[in-house]
């Protein structure tokens, strides 16, 4: 299998857009705001838009190089392009649709088999639920054979319950492909299930590229770690010992000096109605108290907890949330 | 007070009927019904008839194969003084026929910018079938090309851009994509043209003439007839109502059905006009 | 001041005349059947007897007077790209575009009159005509040059100014071109202000500016 | 090959333009441009001028006033029927004009379905200025109110929804949701009813007659000065191709200058035409 | 505070809706998949909609009794509507937007800093970022110092990063409030973090009602089940051995008979390469593997699970889920 390589510069309207990437058979996540240039990368692979400079190749076959005056057309690129909300094309069924990019009919068949949609092969997409409607797009995506995938946000158009369900289908088929696949999306969960490498991009730079677990291990600033799920507090360093904002002061791993930003995970919080001794303490209020997944959230002051057990714990009453120095992650 | 404002606007709208509606319904009661079909079969508006049928085919004709390129490249590109374009392209909607006849004939009438040229060829517009058919591509193109560049707008360019992702080209992705997405938006403007040139007079009498069998379009012998033959003039003006009903109402229950079978929102509010 | 719904040749002396009326000019046969829709006209001037007296008989007029004359003549654009210096070039040559009033106004009726006695009726089905509503489409189709020829009268021809050409056509042949005046009846007509126009018409005045823009007068 | 598509598109549009440009081109060729001016101060053009002025003053004002409570009537109501009134209302768009006349005529002329009883009460309609105020209306409002259902239909109903949860009555929900948001659509179907109106002919020759200083509007005054005064009919023709562009591209500046400042979606293609 | 009371039966497209419910000073969510006919009931509420029969009553002030034909419009009822997608005022600007409602410059500006969008007074809706807009949103609906708020999915329209922050922001603010509120919502951590209880609806029907870890406890069908995050097998009962539809039996820890639902919750399954002696075993190849909150979520078979270490797992390796009888509830 040929590998991605993309290397682009691009002026939008607000930043530019720099991007330097290798994919190879994998699957590679790109996680970043809304705005920080996602699509407009998926847009230049499937050569949809011109980057200003740059060069795209996969293997030998060079699809983009502003230099040498290459820019193939997107149809004469080999791309499966996933749409955040489908677009699928509502004047024809689903299997004309699977079969527009060229796939014969028993490959169309095939495709909507794998997808469980063989039954819909008639219907047009507009009587389709969201879930239905993914897996068309999908199925006609891959009915052109592609040798690079692009998923733009494949399950944000998904209802929470139907979401799990096509993640793990889609984590499936993904596993199979063995091609490049860049995937975007603005879920965290989404990313580490489906994807080899994520890479963090903001304001059209690519922060942080890394397996899901490095990223929650060590987020590279304030927007990964509120993505990892993280808590952020603010304050000011000297070596280990940071004051925050409200005056606390707490001990964190690294030494630091200036303002930072802790992130610390709520599954490393401790919660107790008694300031334990050891560690470092936040005192506040505490505020939503939420069963979830088997733990229970609580907040207390500016900080989230997942833990075991809440006992003697009531919204409103003062209470103590407490984390190691060690959790307590430093982001300049 | 607050029933009295849906009321308020339900007298609105009866005035509006009343008003639209009178005038139709006075012009069956003017003539006796039963010798409309005697009078159509008059040989003069047997030419007639076809004269407009002729020159409107060609026209609509030229409208569609030229203007709908023209359209779609103007919803997908842009570029620099479309905005001019575009109101040059809707000039002609907001000019007098008349005025727009005399620009024809300024054109390409004998002694026009462009007449001696098309003389020295041998060509000679005023008087001819092709004049009716120039006054009305002028006159109706506007419609059509006004209405087909919002359809071809309105069509979701993320299905432009999965089309050519999946290897269509530009000339597939239009056959394939645009043109029957846009399709139900064509047919409403080319019903408008269809009907604004069937209608034209202004233009045609000042560029084309009156000439039976040639250029005496059925608009044209209405205004003949009208004092010669005034029920034949009202003959062709109920030919022309039910035609135009006709025409109008076909449209309608073709988009319906169509909208009804596709309709991706079964509650969003049944789209009205051709819009 | 009176309505006054007059024959479109008219259109350049009756203003000259008195400005004070509503003027509406436009083919004789419209303005009368105008009239007989309910028009509130109060004095009409047609170009023909046919017109006024058929308003007569039916009652809807008092009874007309003749107040002018005009003479049939043949226009051709000034540059004259067809060649035509006579009627008679006609009868040869090409097929030429004509303007030709419609059987129903005054003008066409004279124009196919005329024909009749120079026995040159065939020209009518020989070349391409195009019929018109009253005599200012004719001029107007010859003044653009997008007819080779027209019939109409003598004084729109001099209207028309430096943009047409007159060819005179035999005298022999003019069918008499009588243009007779009614005042209109019907409830609230102005009679008073419509025979006070009228007489304007028929003063010496009056008579002096008709036979200013080409019309013939009457006896008196 | 894809490089020709484009190219075949262009060429199309070029064609469209190069058509519908050189009569407008040609028209100013043919007037000594320096004469217009003095042309148009001629008694009989500022007459015309005048009568067109009040006369589509007045029918505009009755159009907007209330064809925009009907519109809104039938944008937001749902009854049986609804497709055919709204059938009945674009009917006059596919109309020819004069056949509109002669239904004005045998609604509101003497011995019409309603002529007589005006008359007893001493009102006569047809070929007073009135009957121009008619003609217009019957010609223009279906533009006006087509564009206006279409612009109220386009406000998102929960918009609506959300106003009358937030304690408006009706009618304030239509005086400050509605109406704001579907102005500028409203704009745009009065732009086309207004040039609609000023280019009214074959309604009005029949129906209204060509008095002058009471029914001689500038388009049938350039009818009437075609023969004589050449070079007044085109001075107006002139005039008129002026005013249509000027409110043409006023408007277009203006819905630019709003869309551009408000547009939720700064990539969404630019609306070309008033759609 | 007045307590709304609602008794409706509407026929809908293609199911009857019945509801009854009464609402204290408290927040109601009502959950369920797309076109359960939650909207319906808010629209009801607020007056936007006309049940066939009913009644609606806030303490002793009746909005609705078709019996009576009272019929309240919806301006004359004191509600408040936050809609899914917002439903701003476009024309407006953000101070103008609250102000709509009649609340005075003073109380705008109240709002407008409670909710922190105090800076953003005089700018249009269109300017705004989701979250901002959600909250715009909230502070008009409060404008007119409703007697009962009413909240259309009000977090859906949010990327997943500005959720979690928005959702404790009006766990906050409903906290105080004290009105009987309706909410709508797909995700269960946002029904479980905002509301008291919850009532889940499907097909127009209030299937369960209680408090979040009832639901979770005791999910009364398969839809809760999921909702609540478990996974669902399938199999025929026979007293509390249920034989699993892939033929393995387990044991559950209530008796039944016939054809019955499984659920299990991931944080109740453990996972190990090697099969472990007692409790209920299912083997399976090993799915995606993805670390989730600080702990690690594997799929095996046709269980996802939650566990905190993984050691020795790959995809597609052979591995054995496991887990106690009585973490295996019974859905009928
Ligand atoms: N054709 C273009 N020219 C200039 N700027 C553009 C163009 N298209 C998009 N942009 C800008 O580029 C930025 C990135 O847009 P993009 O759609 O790639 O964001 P995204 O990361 O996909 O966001 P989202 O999560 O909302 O989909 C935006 O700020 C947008 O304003
Ligand atoms: N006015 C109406 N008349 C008849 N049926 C309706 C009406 N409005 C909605 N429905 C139907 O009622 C059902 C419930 O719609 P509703 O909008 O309440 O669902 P929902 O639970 O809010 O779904 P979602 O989660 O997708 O918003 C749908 O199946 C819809 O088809
Ligand atoms: O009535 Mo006329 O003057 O022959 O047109
Ligand atoms: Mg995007
Ligand atoms: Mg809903």
């Amino acid at each position: 299998m040929a590998t991605l390589e993309l290397d682009l510069t691009d002026p939008l309207r607000t930043f530019e857009l720099r991007a330097r990437l290798t994919v190879g058979a994998e699957t590679f996540a790109l996680v970043g705001p809304s705005g920080a240039g996602k699509s407009t990368i998926l847009r230049h692979v499937a050569g949809l838009k011109k980057p200003a400079h740059g060069r795209i190749a996969l293997g030998k076959d060079v699809w983009l190089d502003t230099e040498r005056r290459v820019n193939r057309a997107p149809d004469r690129r080999s791309v499966g392009l996933v749409f955040q909300e489908y677009a699928l094309f509502p004047h024809l069924t689903v299997a004309a649709n699977v079969a527009f990019g060229g796939a014969s009919p028993a490959r169309v068949s095939e495709l909507l088999e794998r997808l469980h949609i063989g039954h819909l092969a008639g219907e047009k997409p507009t009587r389709l639920s969201g879930g239905e409607r993914q897996r068309v797009a999908v199925a006609r995506a891959l009915g052109r054979d592609p040798q690079v995938l692009l998923l733009d946000e494949p399950l944000s158009a998904l209802d929470a319950h139907t979401r799990t369900a096509v993640r793990e289908e889609l984590a499936d088929i993904l596993a199979t492909l063995a091609i490049p696949t860049l995937m975007v999306t603005h879920d965290f969960l989404d990313a580490s299930t489906l994807a080899d490498r994520i890479g963090v991009i903001r304001d059209g730079q690519l922060h942080q590229i890394g397996r899901p677990e490095e990223l929650t291990a060590r987020p590279a600033d304030a927007f990964v770690a509120s993505l990892t799920g993280g808590n952020l507090l603010h304050g000011m360093a000297e070596g280990t010992r940071v004051t925050l904002d409200d005056g606390t002061v707490i001990e964190v791993a690294e030494p630091a000096t200036g303002r930072v930003g802790i992130a610390v995970y709520p599954w490393e919080v401790s919660v107790s109605s008694t300031s334990p001794g050891a560690g470092n303490v936040l005192a506040g209020t505490v505020g939503s108290i939420t069963p979830d997944r088997g733990r229970t959230r609580v907040r207390v002051g500016p900080l989230v907890a997942e833990v075991a057990h809440v006992d003697g714990l009531e919204r409103g009453a003062r209470a103590f949330a407490s984390f190691a120095p060690r959790s307590a992650r430093v982001i300049q | 007070m607050r029933a009295g404002f849906t009321a308020l606007l339900a007298l609105c709208l009866g005035v509006v009927l009343a008003f639209l509606a009178i005038p139709i319904v006075a012009l069956f009661t003017e003539v006796p019904l039963g010798d409309v079909p005697g009078l159509l079969r008059d040989p003069v508006v047997q030419d007639t008839l076809k004269v407009t049928l002729r020159t409107n085919a060609i026209a609509n004709v030229l409208i569609l194969a030229v203007g709908t390129p023209a359209a779609y490249f103007l919803a997908t590109r842009h570029f620099k003084g479309r905005a001019l374009v575009i109101t040059l392209i809707e000039l002609p909607l907001v000019l007098p026929p008349a005025v727009a006849g005399i620009g024809l004939l300024a054109a390409f009438g004998a002694g026009g910018l462009f007449g001696g040229a098309l003389q020295d060829q041998g060509i000679i517009l005023p008087f001819t079938e092709w004049a009716v058919v120039l006054a009305v591509i002028f006159v109706a193109s506007p419609f059509y090309l006004r209405q087909a560049i919002s359809a071809f707008e309105s069509v979701d360019p993320t299905l432009h851009d999965a089309a050519r992702t999946l290897g269509a080209s530009p000339a597939r992705t239009f056959l394939r994509v645009a043109l029957p997405l846009a399709a139900s938006g064509l047919v409403a403007g080319w019903v408008l043209a269809f009907a604004r040139g069937i209608g034209e007079f202004g233009a045609t009498i000042v560029f084309a003439g009156n000439v039976r069998g040639e250029t005496g379009t059925l608009t044209l012998t209405i205004y003949e007839q009208l004092e010669a033959n005034f029920d034949v003039a009202l003959s062709i003006g109920i030919l022309l109502v039910v035609l135009s009903a006709v025409i109008l109402l076909s449209y309608k229950l073709l988009s319906w059905r169509r909208s009804s079978s596709t309709s991706p929102t079964p509650f969003a509010r049944s789209s009205s006009a051709p819009a | 001041a009176p309505t006054v719904y007059a024959a479109a040749s008219l259109r350049e002396a009756f203003p000259e005349i008195d400005s004070a009326p509503r003027f509406n000019f436009a083919g004789s046969n419209q303005l009368q059947t105008q009239i007989e829709r309910g028009a509130p006209a109060d004095l009409f001037a047609s170009a023909s007897s046919t017109e006024a007296q058929a308003l007569f008989r039916a009652n809807r007029c008092e009874r007309p007077v003749t107040f002018a004359t005009n003479t049939v003549v043949m226009l051709v654009p000034a540059a004259n790209p067809a060649k035509l210096d006579s009627i008679y070039d006609l009868k040869r040559g090409p097929q030429r575009r004509l303007a030709v009033g419609t059987a129903g106004v005054p003008i066409g009726a004279y124009t196919r009159k005329l024909l009749a006695r120079m026995r040159l009726t065939s020209i009518l089905s020989k070349h391409i005509v195009s019929s018109e509503p009253n005599v200012t489409s004719i001029t107007s189709k010859v003044a653009l040059g997008s007819a080779d020829a027209g019939f109409a009268y003598l004084t729109d021809a001099r209207a028309a100014g430096n943009r047409v050409k007159v060819i005179r056509l035999p005298k022999w042949a003019q069918p008499p071109v009588r243009y007779q005046a009614c005042v209109v009846k019907r409830s609230g007509v102005d009679t008073g202000g419509a025979n006070a126009f009228l007489n304007k018409v028929r003063s010496s005045t009056g008579r002096r500016i008709l036979a200013k823009w080409g019309f013939g007068l009457p006896p008196r």
